[in-house]
């Protein structure tokens, strides 16, 4: 450790405009109008007249340092050395020749990469760690994501849809990713309640906060153990006392499994942000490949190609036709799990005599 | 490296037409630039194992770190280290992304030779709050691979009770719609709150996410404390010209512009569009699919909103509108200013674990407003109250 | 008898257009039909007295009632019954009102004659749960009245935590859209729960309301336990002709229907109205705009909704669709049935004061349904939950 | 009392159809259609060709014995003694013979009653006790009503409104009026804490239960006193509690007056019932006429005159145009009293960046 440099602390993240390609560092803040040349190419013009290609790849998001070099080495290659990534995690070269942008296109198509994500399409997953990196996770991230996009990657790709469609997975409820308002996303969730492990409790856990943690009020102190104790038929399954308490494992391989939230979205457009609303209580966890889940995704996705009107996102569709629609058009059972009994239950209960049969 | 552990399972993830992370472990199981390949390849047999078992294999926390910082490391251990030695130890580290995402290679490579060195050669470019995401190493290296990082300009990003790492959209960088420059304000409250990120010292977590416009491309209304959203007064600029041009390429104005305007403002007559700039809700639908004819009004600024978080304790929350229009200029001290008021109330009266949204929902919006010296504004609300509950203070009584 | 007290502040009352309740009183404080005109001469004088101070003079509560009832008087008394010894006692009867409040004069002549004989000579045409009001006597006189009352077929309304008197609106007897007999299930259920009507046994009020359709003329989702609203299946009845008449006779049919439709399934060409049915909600704007040209669909019916009620203690509630379509015709068993359930329900677990709607609140819906063996059905919610917390049971689990 | 007649229970009551008139009877359930002839005068059409005038006038409700004689004695001239109330309390006049409905109107006009309350007029006012009748009433009811008809007559005899506008008045929280789903609605409103009257505590009320009625959980037992103590602070001055122990009273002369709330609605008609809001959180009680409270009726009334299209209840042209342009429109103040902070906080707060200027 001997050769280690001078550590520094505090100094934050570079200035981004270290990083700015040239073109971009010239029409910063002047851009006028952009196009979309293709499922996978857009361009922006400036004010100026200038103009900067982009061209998005797809990225598995968990990527190895050498996929970083080859994109660099491509990056190098047709845009001085610059790139980018998006918020949704694909990788975007930024050209500024227009002579160099289907050379590039070329050769990323050559070397395997999927162009795509632009437009009216899916586009990259918003996702978390799973079973490669959390403690917490109720199913894995990356697989999912991998056995989806399998699937649905022609949207990526080509095939476009009413409106942008945004998929999201988390692999626990405590929702890393953006699920909570994507258009369809998938969620790990447990079914059977914790198991309390009374001997590490005193030394993991603080009892108190432990009690706290949980919202609807199942877990109390059990001063004989030194521990906890938890009233099972009060218990949702949410895992927050895990999360607190380490000594209260909930995963439960036989019972752990994917819910579909759908309907969420963020912009602003047309209709306010929006919720994902539950679609799917519970699909088993099914690995390596999760049949039931990709299957009832594409049911979703489907229904909506078939139903929206342009520009609609998908939550906007769902609300124009009704609920009760949604489950009569897309053949999803409605159960007991569907109706709120929680924080929004008076809002979401129909408090009105209009429904659709 | 040849593999160490047989892998059948998630072998299936390797086909199909998306790019797979099985695949980019594998990479990294036998990169001869990592000169560790224990990491990844017991990581993939660990996986295998999870995939056959159904279950994580990692342990819960763990807290490891570098000196002087109380966040930018998540601890992990597996649950079965005899097993899986690669990853007894398989710590994340989140080094703080420039602002947009942007890189020359040159800072890539070098990120990439540091990690290669130190780490598993795994990464996620990037983790949902904006990170560059560090993947796997052992509690030794974590000073090692801080010292090569900072030395060379990088900083740890946020965990733990702390302000979280802030990002945005691409914004002005590249986009025509940024009301401001969401990567200067990223760049200057990272700096001005470095303290407050690497030294958790909140009752949880803070974030900050920074979108150019209501687009909102970095989905700050549902992932941030704090939300900052361009917008703008004035009247939307219509170039009729280039409205006609895109009638005459196909688009049918009155179904996709027209009827889609959520608050019914404009009218098209097959020659002219019209908005009714005064009942126009700033949505952006009709900006964006006619990028080329319609631009914001001029006055440029943002909404400040707070309070979003995922569905854990109640039920998720999205952020609500707290500062209807600020001018987002350096040097930002009226936004610092409100921040800190924020964080006042919130130091004050936060429970542990208890987002700055959550509080306020304890507490009462109005009690908030009031402590935080905000004034009352319709815009803050989609509808009044329904109840006829509510409080008065002493100078509203008679005595 | 000429007026006691002087009432120079609600004597304000008496002017203007509308009819005076103030002139009403004093009538009855002058009325020579009245046997003691000292009930309304005392009560204008408190009346203009908390007209002065701004402020009620009733005492809290008091029971009184008629013998074997627990229900049905609402004990009242000043509290000021030295300076107004009329109203010492003031409390008022609640008769149970003939369904859709018709009357014969001659019924009516009758009501007058006894309460002229025993009370006030007040009355409220009607109360808001639906009763005849008659207001104000004193305790020695609640048993003569009740005998009088009873003896010519008249029986008392709910009060306290009972059934209340069940209402309705006109439906077939003067209305095109009533799905079902309104007045005929009123009299049924009020016949069938006359044990929980006149002696309070549950946790709290329960009230019924029936309307013949979603215009809901009678407020029963927003003030009735159990709203029983008509409702129809099968495609709405158009006669084009007539829709041309009211184009002619000068309605906007596009703007006025088509547009305000609130599941945009209609469209109108000028010449021929067309509805998609399958998209109808059967919210009867439609119908009720051209009702000439519009009828329902033939197959009818009712939607049953469940809970709402007041804003104490946490906010108002709208009553709640739990069975999305049910035939009534008597024998009524099905709904009766349904209605024992609930019930059972609300006794098993029901605190003190709280309402059924309350109680299925702080439950949970589901719960509520498994325990009652309804059946979850879409209709139930206008969206289902947002969150990923939910319950469930051992035969869903694998062991 | 020995002359009085044997009392019988549990007979309810009688049976509608002894009251019926004769061509309702005939053509009960076989109504064709209805027309509206006036403000005061409408015509349903039965199957058969039958036909039904009702014509409508209003009442004060609180009416005298001799008020019901007076309507007895035109409605044997004129209805073969039948008449009915309506569920807004106006009192309807049912006539089988075309011939008789001038005659009735004249001599309904003649005696001073008031015709109308038909179609898209503001009809009769769903209302409570108050003063006249109620221990909990923070404001009177009867007067209220009478000062806002006052003014607003017009709009019941003759002038016509975007859509039926549907008052109530209550005279406290407990809101025995239809205040809470109504177009624009008063309520009686404290400002101040109930006063605990010690010594009466234990005599008049049950610790527990008063403790429990606090929705805000604002009352503690107090031992030492053998009775109850109140967070001031947390008290939002509902008076459940005095529902439940009248040893503590919260009338306030000073400080007790008038919220008004609007946009609600019960009938399913375009868009579903909706609960009223508050507009205005508090108006002083000002007996005999209240001024201040029926200005701002008007002001909001004028207001949805002025902006609201056909058939769009108050509610509804509120929802079009955004409750931001509500406050702009009728210059009502927006105060930290409209910003809800109890039950239905999350669903209020503007959850998205758009709002108008
Ligand atoms: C590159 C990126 C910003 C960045 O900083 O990285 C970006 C870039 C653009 N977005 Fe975005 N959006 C990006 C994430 C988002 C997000 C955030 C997210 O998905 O988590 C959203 C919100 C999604 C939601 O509501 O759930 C988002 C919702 C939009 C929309 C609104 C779509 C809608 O109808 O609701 C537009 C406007 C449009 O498509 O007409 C838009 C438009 C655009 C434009 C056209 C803006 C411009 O003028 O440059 C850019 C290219 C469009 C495209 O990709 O189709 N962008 N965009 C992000 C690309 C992510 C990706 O790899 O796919
Ligand atoms: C790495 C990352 C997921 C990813 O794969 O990208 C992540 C990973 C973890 N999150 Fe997260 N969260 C990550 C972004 C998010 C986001 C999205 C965002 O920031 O935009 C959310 C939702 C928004 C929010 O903040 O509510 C999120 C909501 C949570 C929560 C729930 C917080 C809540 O108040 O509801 C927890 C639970 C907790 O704090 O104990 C949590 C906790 C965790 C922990 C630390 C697990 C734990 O219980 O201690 C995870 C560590 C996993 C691991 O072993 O690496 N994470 N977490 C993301 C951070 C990467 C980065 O720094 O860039
Ligand atoms: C007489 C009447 C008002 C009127 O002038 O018409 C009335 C009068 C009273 N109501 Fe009511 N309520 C009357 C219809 C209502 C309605 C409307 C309805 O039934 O359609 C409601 C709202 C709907 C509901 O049930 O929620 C109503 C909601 C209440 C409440 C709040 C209940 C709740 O759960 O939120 C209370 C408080 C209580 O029960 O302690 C209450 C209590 C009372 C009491 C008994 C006062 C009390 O606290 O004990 C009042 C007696 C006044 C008096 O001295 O005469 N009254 N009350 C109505 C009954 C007349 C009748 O029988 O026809
Ligand atoms: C007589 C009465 C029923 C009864 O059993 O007494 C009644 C009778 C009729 N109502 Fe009603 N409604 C009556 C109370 C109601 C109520 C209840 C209430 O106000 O508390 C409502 C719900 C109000 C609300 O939503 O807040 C009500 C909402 C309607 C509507 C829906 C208006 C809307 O656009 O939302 C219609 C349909 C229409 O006007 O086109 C309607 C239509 C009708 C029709 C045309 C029905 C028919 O075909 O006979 C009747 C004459 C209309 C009129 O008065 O303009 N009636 N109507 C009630 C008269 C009360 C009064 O004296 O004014
Ligand atoms: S969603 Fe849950 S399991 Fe997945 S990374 Fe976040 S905390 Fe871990
Ligand atoms: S899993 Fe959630 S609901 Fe169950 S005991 Fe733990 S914290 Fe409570
Ligand atoms: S949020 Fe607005 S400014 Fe930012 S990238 Fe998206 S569209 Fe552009
Ligand atoms: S920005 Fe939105 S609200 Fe404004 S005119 Fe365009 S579509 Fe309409
Ligand atoms: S609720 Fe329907 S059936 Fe009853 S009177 Fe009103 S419109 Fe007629
Ligand atoms: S009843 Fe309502 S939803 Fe159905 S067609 Fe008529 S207006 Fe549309
Ligand atoms: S609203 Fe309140 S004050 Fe008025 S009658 Fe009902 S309980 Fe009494
Ligand atoms: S008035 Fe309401 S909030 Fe105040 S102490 Fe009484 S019950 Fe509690």
């Amino acid at each position: 450790m001997s050769e280690l440099p001078q550590r520094q602390t505090d100094i934050g993240p570079p200035h981004y405009s270290k990083f700015l390609p040239p073109v971009i560092k010239e029409n910063y803040g002047k851009w006028r109008y952009h196009e979309i040349l293709s499922a996978g190419v857009m361009v922006h013009v400036a004010e100026s007249g200038a103009k900067v290609w982009t061209v998005r790849v797809a990225s598995p998001r968990l990527v190895s340092t050498d996929f970083i070099r080859d994109i660099c080495e491509i990056a190098d290659k047709y845009c001085d050395g610059h790139l980018r990534f998006t918020t949704r995690h694909n990788v975007e070269f930024l050209v500024s020749d227009e002579s160099k942008v289907d050379p590039l296109v070329n050769e990323l198509k050559e070397k395997g990469y999927m162009i795509g994500g632009i437009g009216d399409r899916i586009s990259n997953v918003v996702h978390t760690q799973g079973w490669v990196h959390c403690h917490s996770a109720a199913t894995d991230a990356s697989g999912l994501v991998k056995v989806m996009m399998d699937e649905l990657h022609e949207y990526f790709t080509e095939k476009e849809l009413p409106a942008k469609v945004r998929l999201a997975v988390a692999c626990c409820v405590n929702m890393c990713g953006a699920v909570h308002c994507s258009d369809i996303a998938l969620v790990g969730v447990h079914k059977t309640p914790p198991r309390i492990e009374h001997d590490k409790v005193k030394n993991l856990c603080e009892i108190p906060s432990t009690v706290a943690s949980c919202p609807t009020s199942a877990i109390s102190p059990d001063p004989a153990k030194k521990s906890v104790k938890i009233k099972i038929e009060k218990c949702m399954y949410c895992g927050n006392c895990y999360s607190v308490c380490p000594a209260m494992p909930i995963s439960d391989p036989k019972n752990d499994g994917v819910a579909i939230v759908v309907g969420g979205k963020v912009s602003n457009l047309r209709s306010n942000p929006k919720f994902s609303k539950l679609a799917v209580p519970w699909l088993p966890n099914n690995p390596p490949r999760w049949p039931e889940v990709v299957e009832n995704v594409k049911k979703i996705l489907n229904a909506y190609i078939e139903g929206a009107k342009k520009h609609e996102r998908l939550g906007e569709w769902v609300e124009r036709i009704g609920w009760e629609k949604f489950f009569k058009v897309t053949g999803l059972p409605f159960q007991l799990q569907h109706i709120d009994d929680f924080t929004f239950a008076r809002e979401t209960w129909r408090m009105a005599a209009t429904f659709k049969w | 490296m040849p593999q160490k552990h047989p892998t059948p399972l998630i072998d299936e993830l390797e086909k199909g037409a998306f790019p797979s992370f099985v695949k980019e472990i594998k990479r990294a199981a036998e990169s001869s630039n990592v000169q560790d390949n224990n990491y990844a390849q017991d990581l993939l047999g660990q996986l295998e194992l999870s995939y056959k078992e159904k279950k994580t294999h990692w342990k819960h926390g763990g807290i490891v770190g570098v000196r002087g910082y109380g966040s930018g490391v998540i601890g992990r251990y597996s649950d079965i280290p005899d097993q899986f030695p690669g990853v007894a130890h398989f710590h994340t580290i989140r080094v703080n992304q420039p602002g947009g995402f942007f890189y020359t290679t040159e800072a890539l490579r070098e990120i990439c030779d540091i990690w290669d060195k130190y780490g598993s050669g795994l990464t996620n470019m990037h983790g949902s709050t904006g990170d560059i995401i560090l993947l796997g190493t052992k509690t030794d290296n974590l000073e090692p691979v801080f010292a090569e990082l900072s030395s060379r300009g990088w900083d740890l990003g946020g965990s733990g009770s702390a302000v979280r790492t802030p990002s945005c959209c691409v914004g002005p960088a590249r986009c025509e719609w940024a009301c401001y420059d969401t990567l200067e304000l990223t760049y200057q409250i990272t700096q001005r709150f470095q303290d407050e990120l690497h030294r958790p010292m909140f009752p949880y977590k803070f974030k900050f996410k920074m979108a150019g416009c209501a687009v909102d491309c970095i989905a700050s209304i549902a992932r941030a404390d704090m939300s900052i959203i361009g917008t703008w007064k004035g009247n939307i600029q219509i170039d009729q010209d280039e409205v006609r041009n895109y009638a005459k390429n196909g688009m049918d104005i009155q179904a996709e512009i027209v009827d889609m305007c959520p608050t019914g403002c404009m009218s098209w007559d097959g020659n002219e569009l019209k908005i009714n700039d005064e009942d126009c809700n700033r949505c952006m639908h009709c900006i964006a699919k006619m990028t080329k004819a319609l631009r914001q009004g001029e006055e440029k600024g943002a909404t400040i909103l707070l309070g979003s978080k995922a569905p854990i304790v109640t039920g998720a929350l999205m952020s609500w509108v707290i500062v209807p229009f600020i001018k987002l200029e350096p040097p930002y001290e009226e936004l610092f200013d409100l921040v800190e008021r924020i964080w006042e109330f919130w130091d004050e009266h936060g429970k542990n674990r208890e987002r700055v949204g959550e509080l306020i929902e304890r507490m009462g919006f109005p009690v908030f407003l009031k402590e935080t010296g905000i004034e009352p504004h319709p815009a803050m609300v989609k509808e009044p109250r329904r109840d006829p509950f509510f409080f008065w203070s002493e100078e509203d009584v008679e005595k």
